[in-house]
């Protein structure tokens, strides 16, 4: 295996195929139109490009592109490593041809740069298969995430009836202006989302205030102070965030349908933060902790009490976690749907997510549901991108928690 | 004063008509009615924990399943319903939809419409093939010998997801069609084996030419509606969309989404029998308005009584091809109901008379299904405890075992009978 | 000079932190407790009980009092029930007040009636009784005001009947239900299949992806935002968009493997045995392997680079670095992760919930919980699950704190 | 004002106890150095007084005012933090101020003390920047003005310089030292740097493991050590020790050198610092030995010399020397600056 | 075996040139030690010969071939990192044989030379350990040892001893000396304290921004510095720097002191180390000054002596002395001692 000429053909035509399905994939989903990847001739044309790719170094480059070239010009003639259906526009053709020609030379060049003709060292041989791996990590694990986020919004945009026909027909008649977010409109107008979005986003900006009120005070006793008992103390709060939820929800089904405050906002904005309590207490504590104490220390000599001292100091400082802190919660708020949907009967206290359930139980077009899903998703998403990095600290300090 | 009703017709057209009425009412009464969308699946988990919570509305709009068990958990409150058909007089009701609800010399529920199950088939390829309507087991065993041809076209889509309401309808009806009934006067009484083994091996024929997975009404329907079903069991409801009437359920046979095309190919089929029973049978389901034990009575029945005489037209309006009149008129006028249903269009986006979309004679067999229509239970008197067998699922489970082949006929007999013997 | 032994008084300023710490943890403390031990307490106690969903209420007697008839035979009506077909209630009895300007008939037993006060005493109301009290009136005045004042008093009522969820009968049918059968171990498997499988296949998928990132390019912080996606979009979101994308009629997967050639007929991926748990397995992969993403990648940005550096000068190859190196560094944080993840897809619930409902074999223990509770309404069951849930738990938090006190830190 | 006294003071980390009994009388005005190895307790003592830990045994006066039990705040002391410890959400003045400000200080007086203990340092410059923009002695300096601005009883520094860099540390150095000059005030100091601790003490305080070894001038301590743990302690390169044995009037070394010896008791070890002891022919002096390494450090030479009694000799010379490894050389110890101690490590 | 020859080497981080190009010839044998203040390049430099950096310009040879383009692995060099670089999950045999492993030699050979060099180190005992249960120092020597294990042509080491404490400094720095003397191999060694630098080092190379100030032996580079950078950069206290004028054959200072001048050229400023200067009557000497400070150093004394001449002036004084501060002195500076530097800071 430790040879150029092995090497090359045999990461050349798995390439292709790689790339081929990619493609395929991709102008399937965007043009609903039929492509197939050729896996066998896939792997022969990708065979023959790589080994031109090894055979030839940098300083030929005539050969390479030739190859490369040829390699998307058959796409043509049904020969490729991309089938292309006879009914298929001649622009999404002609895109397939240059697309594969295109991405071919610069991604075979990159994965079979530094490697000779002959016999391979070990770590030549390994580059070059660790550059093969990543080139397909990246492809691989951006279809994975993107495509159903494609699905979800592209499916939200046409009627039912036309995906039922090619369900592979995402593209979508820009033309209908307005017409387009139809079924964004009737959400809006008849299913009451707008309320539910209200409610959603009131439940959780409630959830965090009430969470951080009581969490910040309890965590920083428990990373500050040592008292008798703190160290089990630490520990139950792992254990509390260890218990299923659903196994809580039964007693608290129960409990609130005896109280009556089942099918209520406020039994809501009374449940959630006690099951986010329990993060915040966890992330913060953590943070705490890594506060410098001398800082407080400082505090405490310049004549503060321990209270001013967290007031004036710890807390200021601790601003950027509080609001990942505060971020995190509110996801979980706001993505929250198992105790939505036990305690929650009247659709006119729905939260996002309990709404975007009923889109699912009855006889309401897909693209319905796809558009609520779009509606619960683009608030977090959006707030995820804006605030990414506290976000992202967010979920590493705190959390496992799935 | 405000009442709340939980009405399962929640889809946004149907509901809005349901509030149309309840406006009218507040006009005529001063009573607001909060009309409440509840998803059929949920509806007995729902009531349940409502009625623990003290917290159950004023009136349900429910199926005939919940009727008696209802009744007898005290959810509902009998005497006023009874009360409510004898102020609208009891004979002008369909008598059958009264006594599937009768309860201790009271009527649980107020009947309000119905509707039979049928075959619906595929007229232009049976007769091309020269084949039988499939109105008998052999007859459809026969058309999927000839049609079934995946997976371009499907013999049939049968029911398969155990726990969908749908499946239990269709094996009733298979049930039915063949004379097997669970229960007979004295409570529980074992299938009949070789009936039973008769059914099972048509729902497995019909099984194996059905795609594969979990089938529920909404595959049944997507599958006929593109062309690639010969055959499958559904309401009346399908009947609107099936003309392309309703954007959200187009015929995908065609390009065209409101092409009545599809309509001009389809039979149907409302009394089926099993070779046990030529004389054959028809599923039928009645809805009925509940009030209930926490409800503001007085106002409940006055609603009730409105929609059933006032608002009649309107309540069957919601849906006119699935809401078959079970109050067929007055004292002065017994048809008035009858005739002013003929006349309501169906349909959601297009609207259109059913005598424009179906000839007349398909009509009659879909409205005289209900005279044959057939629960299990209601001639025996023991409605409520086979509503009970029904919504334990285990005809379904063990149906679907035998149809996964994971269990012959006779262990599959004796597993129901098994398992419904200790429903009480 | 110094004693040998340590002061056992607390100092002045350990107390006052003491103090301190008890009362800013006290709010927590108190509601943590009220809406987590507590509930966890009722269940077991639940777990033990044959107890329904119905059972929430206790058979109570229910009277509804109208004024019937007209001209010279009205009369008020008591039409007193029994909530429950099947309980009896005891002590049952109801008083209510006559309005004024009414003039009242023969009274039958059980009732009394004392100057304008009613009184009637049943005794034991069976499961099922009801009882019809009529009481022949004649009025003076107008009508319909008296009806409204006749309807709109409520007589008191007494009685009541056992509470099955405050007495102390117990059983253990419950557990005799959950472990009847083949259901149960089946369940048990299907957990951890489900378990076992999405956790490893997250943290495998994480893994790879954080070696991708694991470089610092331009555009990196997207990427790594991108793959984030699947675990911060709302579950209800991406669940719903994963069923219609596999939906074996309309679904775009469907229709791709077809047109590829790679299947000829659509495949119900959630519909089919052992299709639908190998799916359910694959969406928890999907959706979870940004966070073991997240957290392998922090821990390799951790590791000091001058070890691959020492590595290098050593003459390690590419493979025998992340072979040998980094593998072994991994380690701590990959078995941390394994066993948290573990537990908490152990106790996963929306995400099979909502792709399957717990059909074609995917049914945990988790999900049969509610299956037992609310589709079944055997809440005792529903609880019996959920004891056996929460055991299974506290022995994987047993080895998980073994565990984690040795690794340290996360 | 200004004067510290600890009594029997203990400190006790559960069943460890770090500080095992100090008695201790600081006098106004004066300047304390705690040295000491690493983990001696140096820091511990130091929190102790200022009460950011508690006393487990003795007690801690003030003036003469019991403050065992006082907080932090009110005990008139101040802090300089070796990781300067400034808040890093407030301005230099904010961070110098706040003290006062919480003392509910007028903003007219704060800005006026502020004013003067800036012109003091020299950070009159940077009163609007927030820490993050400071280098490091710059923070550090505005840390000591964040003391000095309290006008406080004492103050107490934890190894304040030992994060600055080996230049900047020099310069801090002198400006502590002139503060105390101009101020006049109660200063202790911790270092576990010889340097600072010689050239900035009126009396050195060295703990080893949570007791006193010695306390003294610094001139005390390197020329009268009174153990063997504070000579070989305090000098740098640090004092030659040899095992030695003594009869009558003499000394005598494990490898035949020999000397007078003129102190009373049995001494087990003989120190002697490398910059007294001159080299010679072999066999001249008090010992033998061959050089092992030299070492050209411009100003000072050091040759290291096994003279086969198990530890190295280290040997100072002044400028040039045509020393080689391998050379076999006398050395000859000026025998006014011998040490002696006994088995015990206490000086003869 | 051994020789590395640096031509023009350039590097480029960016647009930032951090190495301006550097020419030098090591040869075989020899210890040759990079300094200079931080962030002058000596790491970069360390990391481009032994391949962990990109040259970005110029050619590197060892042996004679051009290694420029190749890999870490096909030098021959090895590395021992200021951080240890240890591989914290193996244990220190595992450590000192990874190379060894990688490259397939069999487990007899490993074992042998690991357990030689071990020998070596006197790391016998600790070879089932990990890292983490070993002290810095030790941790140090297995980093040495995984170097030794391979036999490479020559060691690098980065600051090998800056996380260590003084004392084990000391200690380090006689191990690596030696093992230089028994091994014989180039050893390139980077560090930014001076007292390494002078006795370890063959010859110093001092870096100053990316360029070579100068190359030479210890005691060239302290007696006669090539500039003032490395002037005041080797020696400590560093090197007094007056400003100072030239009028024929004598120098004027610019507070009237004044003496002889033998140079040719026009020097703009005098440096004198500390140790040549001596305290003499006021007046009599070559300047005058106000004593500012007495520090006092048990060995040494030294005075810093205001001379009105901007800049402080250090004096090292042996022994004791009486000088208080404010006192009024002269200072004598040793004639042959003085250097001149002219404007652009070049030795005369
Ligand atoms: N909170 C604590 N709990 C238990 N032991 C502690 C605590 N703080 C300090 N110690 C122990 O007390 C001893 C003295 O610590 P201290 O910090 O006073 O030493 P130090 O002399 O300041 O050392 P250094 O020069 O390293 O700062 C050490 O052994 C330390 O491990
Ligand atoms: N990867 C890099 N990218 C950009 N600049 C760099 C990089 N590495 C080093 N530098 C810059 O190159 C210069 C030299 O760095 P280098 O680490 O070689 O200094 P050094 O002399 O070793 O300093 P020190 O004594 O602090 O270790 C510094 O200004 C540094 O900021
Ligand atoms: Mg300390
Ligand atoms: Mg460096």
């Amino acid at each position: 295996m430790h040879k150029g000429y092995l090497t090359g053909p045999v990461l050349g035509a798995l390439w292709l195929v790689v790339i081929a399905t990619t493609a395929a994939i991709t102008l399937s989903f965007s043009t609903g139109a039929a492509f197939r990847p050729q896996v066998l001739l896939c792997l022969i044309w990708g065979a023959i490009a790589g080994l031109v790719y090894v055979r030839f170094p940098m300083r030929r480059a005539p050969a390479r592109l030739g190859i490369s070239a040829l390699l998307g010009l058959s796409g043509l003639t049904g020969f490729g490593p991309v089938l292309i259906g006879a009914d298929t526009s001649v622009q999404a053709v002609l895109v397939t041809v240059v697309v594969m020609a295109v991405v071919m030379h610069p991604s075979l060049a990159a994965i079979l740069k530094e490697t000779p003709f002959a016999a391979l060292t070990r770590h030549e041989f390994e580059d070059a298969v660790i550059r093969f791996c990543t080139g397909f990590g990246y492809i691989f694990f951006t279809a994975i995430v993107v495509i159903p986020f494609y699905v979800m919004v592209m499916t939200s945009l046409k009627s039912q009836q036309a995906l039922l026909q090619n369900p592979l027909d995402f593209s979508v008649d820009l033309n209908q202006g307005a017409a387009l977010f139809r079924s964004y409109t009737e959400l809006f107008r008849d299913f009451n989302f707008g309320t539910y979005l209200w409610t959603s986003f009131f439940v959780s900006v409630v959830t965090v205030a009430i969470t951080l009120a009581f969490s910040v005070p309890g965590a920083y006793a428990v990373a500050r102070f040592r008292f008798q008992g703190q160290k089990a103390f630490s520990r139950s709060i792992l254990l509390i965030y260890m218990v299923p939820m659903i196994v809580l929800a039964l007693p608290i089904y129960i409990a609130f349908s005896v109280t009556g405050l089942r099918n209520s906002i406020l039994g809501i904005v009374m449940i959630y933060p006690v099951t986010t309590i329990p993060v915040a207490l966890y992330m913060l504590q953590g943070y705490f902790r890594g506060l410098p104490t001398e800082v407080e220390e400082a505090g405490l000599m310049d004549g503060l009490s321990r209270l001013a001292v967290i007031w004036k100091i710890t807390l200021p400082l601790s601003l950027p976690a509080l609001a990942s802190v505060s971020l995190y919660v509110f996801m979980i708020a706001w993505n929250e749907f198992l105790l939505a949907f036990m305690l929650l009967d009247d659709p006119s206290k729905f939260t996002l997510t309990r709404g975007v359930t009923m889109l699912n139980s009855s006889e309401i077009p897909r693209q319905h549901l796809m558009a609520g899903a779009v509606i619960a998703t683009v608030p977090i998403m959006a707030l995820f991108l804006g605030l990414e990095r506290f976000m992202t600290k967010g979920l590493t300090a705190g959390s496992v928690k799935g | 004063d405000t009442i709340r009703f939980w009405t399962t017709e929640e889809q946004p057209e149907r509901l809005a008509k349901q509030q149309e009425m309840a406006d009218q009412f507040k006009a005529d009464t001063g009573t607001t009615v909060e009309v409440i969308p509840v998803t059929e699946t949920d509806l007995g988990t729902r009531a349940t924990a409502a009625f623990a919570a003290g917290d159950l509305p004023d009136v349900v709009y429910h199926p005939l399943q919940y009727a008696l068990p209802w009744a007898e958990a005290g959810i509902l409150d009998t005497e006023a319903a009874t009360e409510v058909i004898e102020e609208l007089g009891a004979g002008t009701f369909a008598p059958g939809a009264l006594a599937m609800a009768a309860f201790n010399d009271e009527t649980a529920s107020v009947p309000v419409d119905g509707w039979t199950q049928m075959v619906v088939y595929r007229k232009d390829l049976f007769d091309a093939a020269g084949l039988d309507a499939p109105s008998s087991f052999a007859n459809v065993v026969t058309a999927l010998d000839a049609l079934h041809n995946p997976p371009e076209m499907y013999g049939f889509v049968a029911a398969t997801k155990v726990d969908e309401n749908f499946m239990s309808q269709v094996l009733e009806h298979v049930f039915l069609a063949n004379g097997v009934s669970p229960v007979g006067t004295d409570g529980f009484q074992a299938l009949d084996e070789a009936k039973t083994t008769e059914v099972l091996h048509f729902y497995k024929a019909i099984s194996k030419a059905s795609p594969p997975g979990e089938l529920y009404w909404k595959q049944s329907r997507e599958l006929y509606f593109d062309g690639k079903a010969a055959m499958i069991i559904w309401s009346p409801f399908i009947l609107d969309e099936l003309a392309g009437l309703r954007d959200s359920a187009p015929p995908t046979i065609t390009n065209d989404p409101t092409s009545r095309d599809l309509a001009s190919k389809t039979g149907i089929v409302t009394n089926f029998s099993g070779p046990s029973n030529p004389d054959g049978a028809a599923w039928g389901d009645v809805r009925y308005f509940g009030i209930t034990n926490d409800a503001d009575t007085d106002a409940a029945m006055e609603f009730v009584k409105y929609a059933m005489d006032q608002g009649y037209t309107q309540t069957l309006a919601i849906a006119p091809e699935g809401k078959f009149p079970v109050r067929r008129g007055t004292a002065d006028n017994p048809a008035a109901f009858s005739e002013a249903w003929a006349q309501l269009p169906v349909g959601v986006d297009r609207k259109a008379p059913l005598g424009e979309l179906y000839d007349q004679a398909m009509i009659d067999e879909i409205v005289n299904g209900l005279d044959v229509a057939q629960r299990w239970g209601v001639a025996e008197g023991q409605l409520a405890l086979a509503s009970k067998m029904i919504n334990s699922q285990a005809i379904n489970r063990v149906v679907r075992q035998y149809i996964d082949d994971e269990i012959d006929a006779a262990a599959a007999v004796a597993a129901m009978n098994e398992e419904l013997a200790k429903v009480q | 000079m110094s004693s040998a032994t340590p002061p056992t008084a607390t100092g002045a300023l350990a107390k006052r932190e003491a103090r301190l710490a008890w009362a800013l943890l006290a709010p927590t403390v108190i509601s943590v407790s009220l809406v987590v031990i507590l509930p966890l307490l009722a269940i077991i106690w639940i777990s033990f009980k044959p107890f329904t969903l119905s059972d929430l209420r206790p058979p109570a007697p229910i009277v509804r009092e109208s004024l019937r008839g007209s001209g010279d035979d009205m009369r008020i009506e008591y039409r007193l029930r029994n909530s429950s077909q099947e309980i009896a209630i005891d002590g049952v009895s109801f008083s209510d007040v006559l309005p004024d300007g009414v003039t009242v008939g023969e009274v039958t037993a059980p009732c009394v009636l004392d100057g304008q006060q009613l009184l009637c005493d049943f005794g034991t109301l069976e499961g099922g009784q009801r009882e019809r009290i009529r009481i022949p009136i004649t009025v003076d005045g107008d009508l319909d005001a008296f009806e409204d004042l006749v309807e709109n008093s409520e007589p008191d009522v007494t009685g009541s009947g056992p509470n099955v969820l405050t007495n102390l009968d117990f059983s253990l049918e419950n557990f005799a239900r959950v472990f009847d059968g083949s259901e149960f171990w089946g369940v048990l498997w299907v957990t951890l299949f489900y378990t076992v499988f999405g956790t490893i296949g997250a943290l495998v998928m994480g893994l790879f992806a954080a070696l991708l990132l694991n470089k610092s390019f331009r555009g990196q912080g997207i990427i790594r935002g991108l793959y984030l996606f699947p675990y911060v979009a709302p579950v209800i979101a991406v669940a719903f968009t994963w069923v219609t994308l596999f939906d074996p009629f309309s679904g775009s997967a469907n229709a791709l493997l077809v047109q590829m050639g790679i299947s000829s007929e659509p495949i119900n991926f959630f519909g089919e045995r052992p299709l639908a748990l190998i799916m359910v397995t694959v969406f928890e992969i999907w959706r979870y392997f940004p966070l073991s993403f997240l957290f392998i990648l922090a821990r390799m940005q951790s590791i000091d680079s001058s070890m691959y550096e020492a590595a290098d000068m050593d003459g390690a190859s590419p493979f025998q670095k992340f072979w040998l190196l980094s593998i072994p560094q991994l380690l701590g944080i990959l078995s941390v992760l394994f066993l948290l993840r573990f537990i908490w897809t152990f106790n996963k619930f929306d995400d099979i919930f909502l792709l399957t409902g717990g059909n074609a074999g995917t049914r945990t223990l988790t999900v049969n919980v509610y299956e037992q509770a609310f589709a079944i309404s055997n809440i005792g069951a529903g609880a019996a699950v959920a004891v056996v849930i929460l055991i299974c738990l506290i022995a994987f938090s047993f080895v998980f704190f073994r565990f984690i006190s040795r690794e340290e830190g996360l | 004002m200004g004067s510290i006294e600890l009594k029997a003071v203990e400190k006790w980390f559960g069943s460890a106890q770090v500080i095992k009994g100090i008695d201790l009388q600081i006098e106004e005005g004066e300047f304390v150095v705690f040295v000491g190895p690493s983990g001696c307790g140096k820091s511990t003592l130091l929190r102790m007084i200022g009460g950011l830990e508690d006393i487990s045994r003795g007690a801690l006066s003030i003036n003469g005012n019991d403050v065992t039990d006082h907080p932090p705040s009110k005990r008139g002391l101040t802090m300089v933090f070796q990781s300067y410890a400034l808040y890093p959400h407030l301005t230099v003045a904010e961070n110098m101020g706040f003290s006062l400000k919480v003392a509910g200080v007028s903003k007219a007086e704060i800005a006026k003390r502020v004013g003067h203990a800036a012109e003091v340092l020299k950070l009159e410059p940077y009163l609007e920047r927030r820490p993050k923009d400071l280098s490091g002695g710059q923070r550090q300096r505005v840390a000591i003005g964040r003391s000095i601005v309290r006008d406080p009883t004492a103050f107490l520094f934890d190894e304040p310089l030992s994060n600055l860099d080996a230049a900047l540390r020099v310069e801090m150095r002198y400006e502590i030292a002139k503060l105390h000059q101009s101020l006049n005030r109660t200063m202790i100091y911790v270092t576990h740097d010889q340097v600072e601790a010689m050239t900035l003490a009126d009396r050195i305080v060295v703990l080893e493991f949570g007791t006193i070894a010695q306390v003294g001038t610094p001139r005390e301590l390197y020329e009268r050590p009174a153990n063997l743990f504070v000579a070989q302690f305090i000098g740098s390169p640090k004092m030659n020790v040899m095992p030695c044995s003594v009869s009558g009037d003499r000394f005598q070394l494990d490898n035949d050198g020999a000397g007078p010896f003129d102190r009373t008791g049995a001494a087990t070890k003989l120190g002697i610092r490398p910059e007294h002891i001159t080299v010679v022919a072999p066999g001249a002096g008090h010992s033998d030995g061959v050089v092992e390494v030299v070492e050209y450090l411009g100003a000072d030479m050091f040759v290291i010399v096994d003279c086969g009694t198990g530890e190295m000799v280290t040997v100072r010379l002044g400028g040039d020397t045509d020393l080689k490894p391998g050379t076999k050389i006398g050395l000859h110890f000026a025998p006014d600056k011998l040490q002696f101690f006994d088995a015990d490590g206490q000086a003869l």
